[in-house]
């Protein structure tokens, strides 16, 4: 008798599906529903952002960056604003480097909430999802406040912030942190500590500290598997190196595996009450003063170059500028964390299940705006 | 209601003589016409109705208000839904078998209303009584996961093929402990008739009597019961078979219009099902305080009971699928093989050795049942 | 024993997580319904969740007072998405005063004659508002602006009767002494 | 921990030839060096227990002109170090080794250069477009880049159907 006969299946997953968070398509083949290869085509999104920043002003593109990562449009702007001010060696007063820091790290638990709730959505637990949106929707609101908009916040300047904070606003972060903080754990005894959710995720797809940084791994992808590294600590910007807070790490969280996804997934939670630290700290010590530096109206920097790197919620975003003296940039490469997300799912994903590979693409955080820029 | 009909049949023959040289299969046939038109409008007033339910208890839970356009509070949403998809273009995909996939949700709605014939709704309320009304109960709603695997497929589809497999898989196992869950209830009621079970459940103030009342073993059955139930009706965290998030929409993906009507009718029509059948089983059914088998008010009150009790269900099959992430396919084989069949075994012969022990008292062997 | 320690952290947990979603179903909803209740309004009557009102600075549809406008087109050459268009002419000499708090004064020698907001393109990002002089160009609250053609999302500041007088005006000046010739500049993409 | 000047001097001693340009000053001290020897300089970054350098960052394509240039930004976890290497690659036949043997990473990061910029690496295992479309013509971020009229028969937009005159019917506020 001959042995049973099996086929390897293609399959097409997306570019509309309910779990690809975005724009992006799989080829799938499958035997059964095991994975053998799952390839990746991105590219959907994909708006030749670094195209448009050689042909408009350096302050203009910074509408851009909120485009590159929606749900973290103020660590873009930052990232962007950041690398001029290097290029061009622009000081920036303490009260704007504070209200950077509270609003990228409010942007911070916005975005880490849309992560872990969209995990547990593609999980099939759909009401953590709209609860975290829940939570986020106050954060919207403390945004649009402060700068108007909900979601492109454009609130960065090369050389501060676009705008004040409004009277009482401050007291009113301190309401929402009051109001949040004790959300973490209604969260958590919601789903992160759900049997289901953690026999889902804690030995699903690990990823070793040596194939996260050979993969290029950035942020909570990369601590996810217990490689100590942030930016914010490790390579200071801003007022950070004045900051007290942890870099929460993997650590086979619920008798888990290093660096699988419930790794990553928890990485993201306590990173949500480092940010909450953070805010607390920087609303405690906010100085007086100015929001903007004297920068020139048509800004030219000298030649040169930059490679600059900051902590976005998605990991290391990195710009890399190039300055020909021109009031448009030469060169501009983006780099972002979605991206080598996105690249490791290929080799990550080989030999586990459908149902995994919707636990490896959501707990990797990937957002395909970001990876097709 | 039987016995309702046959008055009213016995009335009918008195005036018109005529009747009365018509061959019995008339009777017969007008009595199944009938019952089975009543039914098939309380099936869908309940399911229909559930499906509002739903909406409005999940949006609830998650901070939402639900549809609330449509009449008061959003009631005629299902039926807006219903007409909407009634003049929704039925859409047959070119590569899908096209007799299987047209067939296919008829036997789904077959095999989920089928059951509700023998439903004991109240001492005297009810289609059909059965001598083996569980094991039909059994028997035909396992016409459910033909309908399934035929839809997935038939729609030529492979997200639908995968859906129809998990679900196969997840039926035909769950089937095992449910049955022997089953077994446990047979086993203190002693009967197989749904109704002659119900009756078996008296008990002091009508709740003490109730099967899981009667040993721990039929209390834990009693949840192996609910849990396999819940997997056989493929609801969260059991929902493998549609699994949103990865499989788009399972089995039902390439169906549209009406049809897919038929799918979330007997997905809500379950609903019911499940609570009714896991009431006449575990909870008494109909039996419930005031709840009287000989008089026409306590047989009104036993059904109140029992469609509470259902209802009571309902909602926490709703609660549960709003709360609850999705087992992976190897975790519900697991569950299934390596829990609750154990578990559901242990609790059979627990319950007998029990019942050899305490006899048929009730409230776990402390209070004697009867008058 | 792990069989045991399973079964009990399944229950306990999925039992802790029907806490809250039981906790959240009798909370109040927090939806805010839309078209029945007035956003723009400070007080939303009738309802008790989070949602502020649209806020002061909201930054809604671009709007712009033209009797102010300098014609500076700085909005025009900020704009990364080239949704301005204004075209102007040498007029009399006048000063007008900002729109911002502090009014500060600003000469004005050239009128507008077109300005145009391409609704279509615009990305709300503010960065107009923040270069003009006089504050002339600056958001509103409003977001409702659905058009069934394209071309409405075009919005013109100038009427064609208001160009009109504008130009007459422009070619009194030019008349005048020391006569300059006006100069119409069209702002196109000075991006390149 | 080791300085820009340390690193590039022990790149130098390595391979002394190869390394055609040194730049310290400025903000992204680097190496520019030769195409055909990039393979060894990149796995002895990697390798050298001083250096180390086990992360890539990004690898940037820049048009220079003449020639086209891939920038691989470099960094290291173990010594908290970052460095820039640069490869020139002529413009009518741009082609640089791969590095893709040596930082997995390299491997998405190089397709994306290829796609965009058009640089060739050669060995590279994969070496597809990515962000692009496969039938895309050219390489957008060169800057001799001329935006196609047309793709598959879609008419690209122009700017003029962008901003339609509304003639008569236009709405005045």
């Amino acid at each position: 008798m001959s042995p049973l006969q099996t086929d390897i299946w293609t399959l097409n997953m997306g570019p509309q599906h309910p779990s690809t968070h975005g724009v992006i398509r799989f080829v799938l083949k499958t035997d059964g529903e095991i994975i053998a290869d799952a390839d990746p085509d991105v590219g959907f999104l994909h708006r030749g952002l670094e195209k448009i920043a050689e042909l408009v002003p350096y302050p203009s593109f910074m509408p851009y960056t909120d485009r590159l990562d929606y749900l973290a449009a103020i660590n873009m702007n930052w990232a962007w604003a950041l690398s001029i001010e290097r290029l061009a060696g622009i000081e920036v007063p303490p009260r704007a480097e504070h209200l950077r820091v509270i609003t990228a790290e409010l942007n911070r638990i916005a975005s880490h909430l849309i992560s872990v709730g969209a995990l547990a959505s593609d999980m099939g637990a759909f009401t953590p999802f709209v609860h975290a949106l829940r939570d986020r929707e106050r954060i919207n609101d403390l945004f649009e406040e402060l700068c108007g908009a909900r979601l492109t916040f454009n609130y960065c300047r090369i050389g501060g912030v676009s705008l004040d904070a409004p009277p009482g606003w401050f007291d009113r972060v301190r309401g929402f942190l009051d109001y949040y903080e004790p959300m973490i754990d209604v969260f958590n005894r919601l789903i992160t500590d759900n049997k289901i959710f953690v026999e889902r995720l804690r030995r699903v797809a690990p990823v070793s500290a040596e194939m996260a940084i050979a993969y290029g791994l950035v942020g909570p992808n990369l601590r996810g598997s217990g490689v100590k590294f942030d930016l914010r600590k490790d390579e200071p910007y801003g007022i950070y190196p004045q900051l007290e807070f942890e870099v929460p790490v993997g650590r086979g969280y619920r008798d888990g595996v290093l660096g699988s996804c419930f790794d990553r997934y928890m990485v993201r939670i306590e990173e949500l009450r480092q940010s909450i630290r953070i805010i607390r700290q920087c609303l405690d010590r906010i100085p007086e003063g100015e929001i903007q530096a004297k920068v020139p109206k048509v800004l030219r920097p000298a030649k040169g170059e930059v490679y600059c790197r900051t902590e976005a919620p998605r990991g290391e975003v990195g710009f890399y500028v190039i300055s020909n003296g021109e009031k448009t940039p030469a060169r501009v490469k983006i780099r972002t964390g979605s991206w080598s997300a996105m690249s490791i799912i290929r080799e990550l994903s080989k030999g586990w299940m459908i149902a995994d590979l919707v636990a490896i693409i959501g707990s990797l955080d990937v957002i395909a705006p970001e990876v097709d820029r | 209601m039987k016995e309702l009909l046959d008055q009213l049949i016995a009335l009918a023959v008195e005036k018109v003589p005529l009747l009365g040289q018509a061959p019995d299969w008339v009777f017969y046939l007008l009595w199944m016409l009938v019952a089975g038109a009543a039914l098939l409008v309380y099936a869908s007033l309940i399911a229909g109705i559930t499906s509002w339910v739903e909406r409005r208890i999940a949006g609830r839970m998650q901070a939402r208000i639900g549809p609330n356009r449509v009449g008061p509070r959003g009631f005629f949403q299902w039926i807006a839904d219903g007409l909407k998809s009634l003049f929704k273009e039925d859409v047959t995909p070119a590569n899908a078998d096209k007799p299987l996939f047209r067939l296919a949700p008829y036997l789904v709605f077959t095999g989920m209303f089928g059951a509700w014939a023998v439903l004991p709704y109240s001492a005297r309320l009810y289609a059909a009584d059965l001598n083996v009304g569980i094991l039909y109960v059994m028997a035909i709603t396992s016409l459910v996961v033909i309908g399934i695997l035929m839809g997935g497929w038939a729609s030529g589809n492979k997200w639908g093929l995968f859906g129809a497999l998990r679900s196969s898989a997840q039926i035909v196992s769950y089937e095992v402990p449910a049955g022997l869950a089953i077994a446990t209830a047979v086993a203190l009621s002693g009967s197989l008739s749904l109704q002659e079970m119900v009756r078996a459940q008296a008990g002091p103030l009508g709740i003490l009597g109730w099967n899981i009342f009667k040993s721990p073993f039929a209390l834990v059955a009693f949840f192996v019961y609910f849990i396999a139930a819940v997997a056989e009706g493929n609801r969260t965290p059991f929902d493998l078979p549609e699994a949103e998030s990865e499989l788009v929409a399972g089995y039902n993906t390439e169906y549209s219009g009406m049809r897919f009507v038929f799918f979330f009718f007997a997905e809500w029509a379950n609903l019911f099902l499940i609570g009714a059948v896991s009431t006449t089983l575990f909870l008494g059914g109909w039996q419930g305080p005031l709840a009287n088998p000989d008089t026409w008010w306590g047989v009104m009150i036993g059904a109140g009971w029992f469609f509470l009790k259902a209802c009571f269900f309902v909602f926490v099959l709703i609660w549960i699928r709003w709360t609850l992430p999705r087992l992976r396919v190897d975790q519900l084989m697991a569950m299934c093989w390596k829990y609750l069949v154990p578990i559901a075994f242990v609790c059979l012969i627990g319950t007998m050795l029990w019942m050899s022990v305490f006899g048929d008292r009730a409230f776990f062997g402390l209070v004697a049942v009867g008058p | 024993m792990n069989y045991f320690r399973n079964i009990w952290e399944a229950i306990s947990s999925i039992a802790q997580g029907m806490a809250v979603t039981l906790r959240q179903f009798f909370t109040k909803p927090e939806t805010v319904q839309y078209p029945e209740v007035d956003v723009l309004n400070p007080r939303m009557p009738g309802y008790s969740g989070h949602l502020k009102p649209v806020s002061e600075r909201f930054r809604g549809f671009l709007t712009v007072d033209t009797t102010v406008c300098i014609s500076c087109n700085q909005c025009a050459h900020v704009c990364p998405v080239d949704c301005i268009l204004v075209e102007s002419e040498k007029g009399p000499k006048t000063t007008v005063n900002s729109l911002r708090p502090d009014g500060k004064e600003s000469p004005k020698t050239r009128y507008p004659v077109q300005f145009d907001i391409h609704l279509g393109r615009c990305m709300y990002c503010g960065l107009c508002t923040e270069v003009c002089p006089t504050g002339c160009i600056h958001f509103t609250r409003e977001f409702r602006g659905a058009a069934g053609e394209y071309h409405k999302l075009i919005h013109h500041f100038i009427s064609p009767e208001e160009a009109e007088r504008v130009r007459k005006l422009a070619a009194e000046e030019a008349a005048k002494p020391k006569p300059e010739k006006p100069v119409a500049t069209k702002v196109e993409a000075e991006k390149e | 921990m080791a300085t820009p000047a340390e690193i590039a001097e022990r790149v130098q001693a390595q391979f002394g030839t190869a390394v055609l340009e040194t730049v310290l000053e400025g903000r992204l001290p680097h190496l520019v060096v030769e195409a055909g020897r990039l393979q060894e300089v990149c796995a002895f970054l990697r390798e050298s227990p001083e250096l180390k350098f086990d992360f890539l960052s990004a690898v940037a394509g820049v048009d220079l002109g003449e020639q086209l240039q891939a920038v691989y930004l470099l960094y290291s976890y173990a010594h908290h170090h970052a460095f820039t290497l640069k490869v020139n690659a002529p413009r009518d036949n741009p082609v640089v080794p791969t590095v893709s043997g040596i930082w997995p990473a390299a491997d998405w990061h190089e397709r994306e250069t290829f796609d965009l910029m058009g640089i060739r690496f050669s060995g590279h295992p994969d070496l597809r477009r990515i962000l692009l479309p496969e039938d895309w013509v050219g390489h957008p971020l060169r800057k001799d880049y001329k935006y196609p009229e047309s793709y598959d028969g879609i008419t690209l937009r122009r700017d003029e159907e962008d901003w339609p005159d509304p003639g008569a019917e236009a709405l005045y506020k």
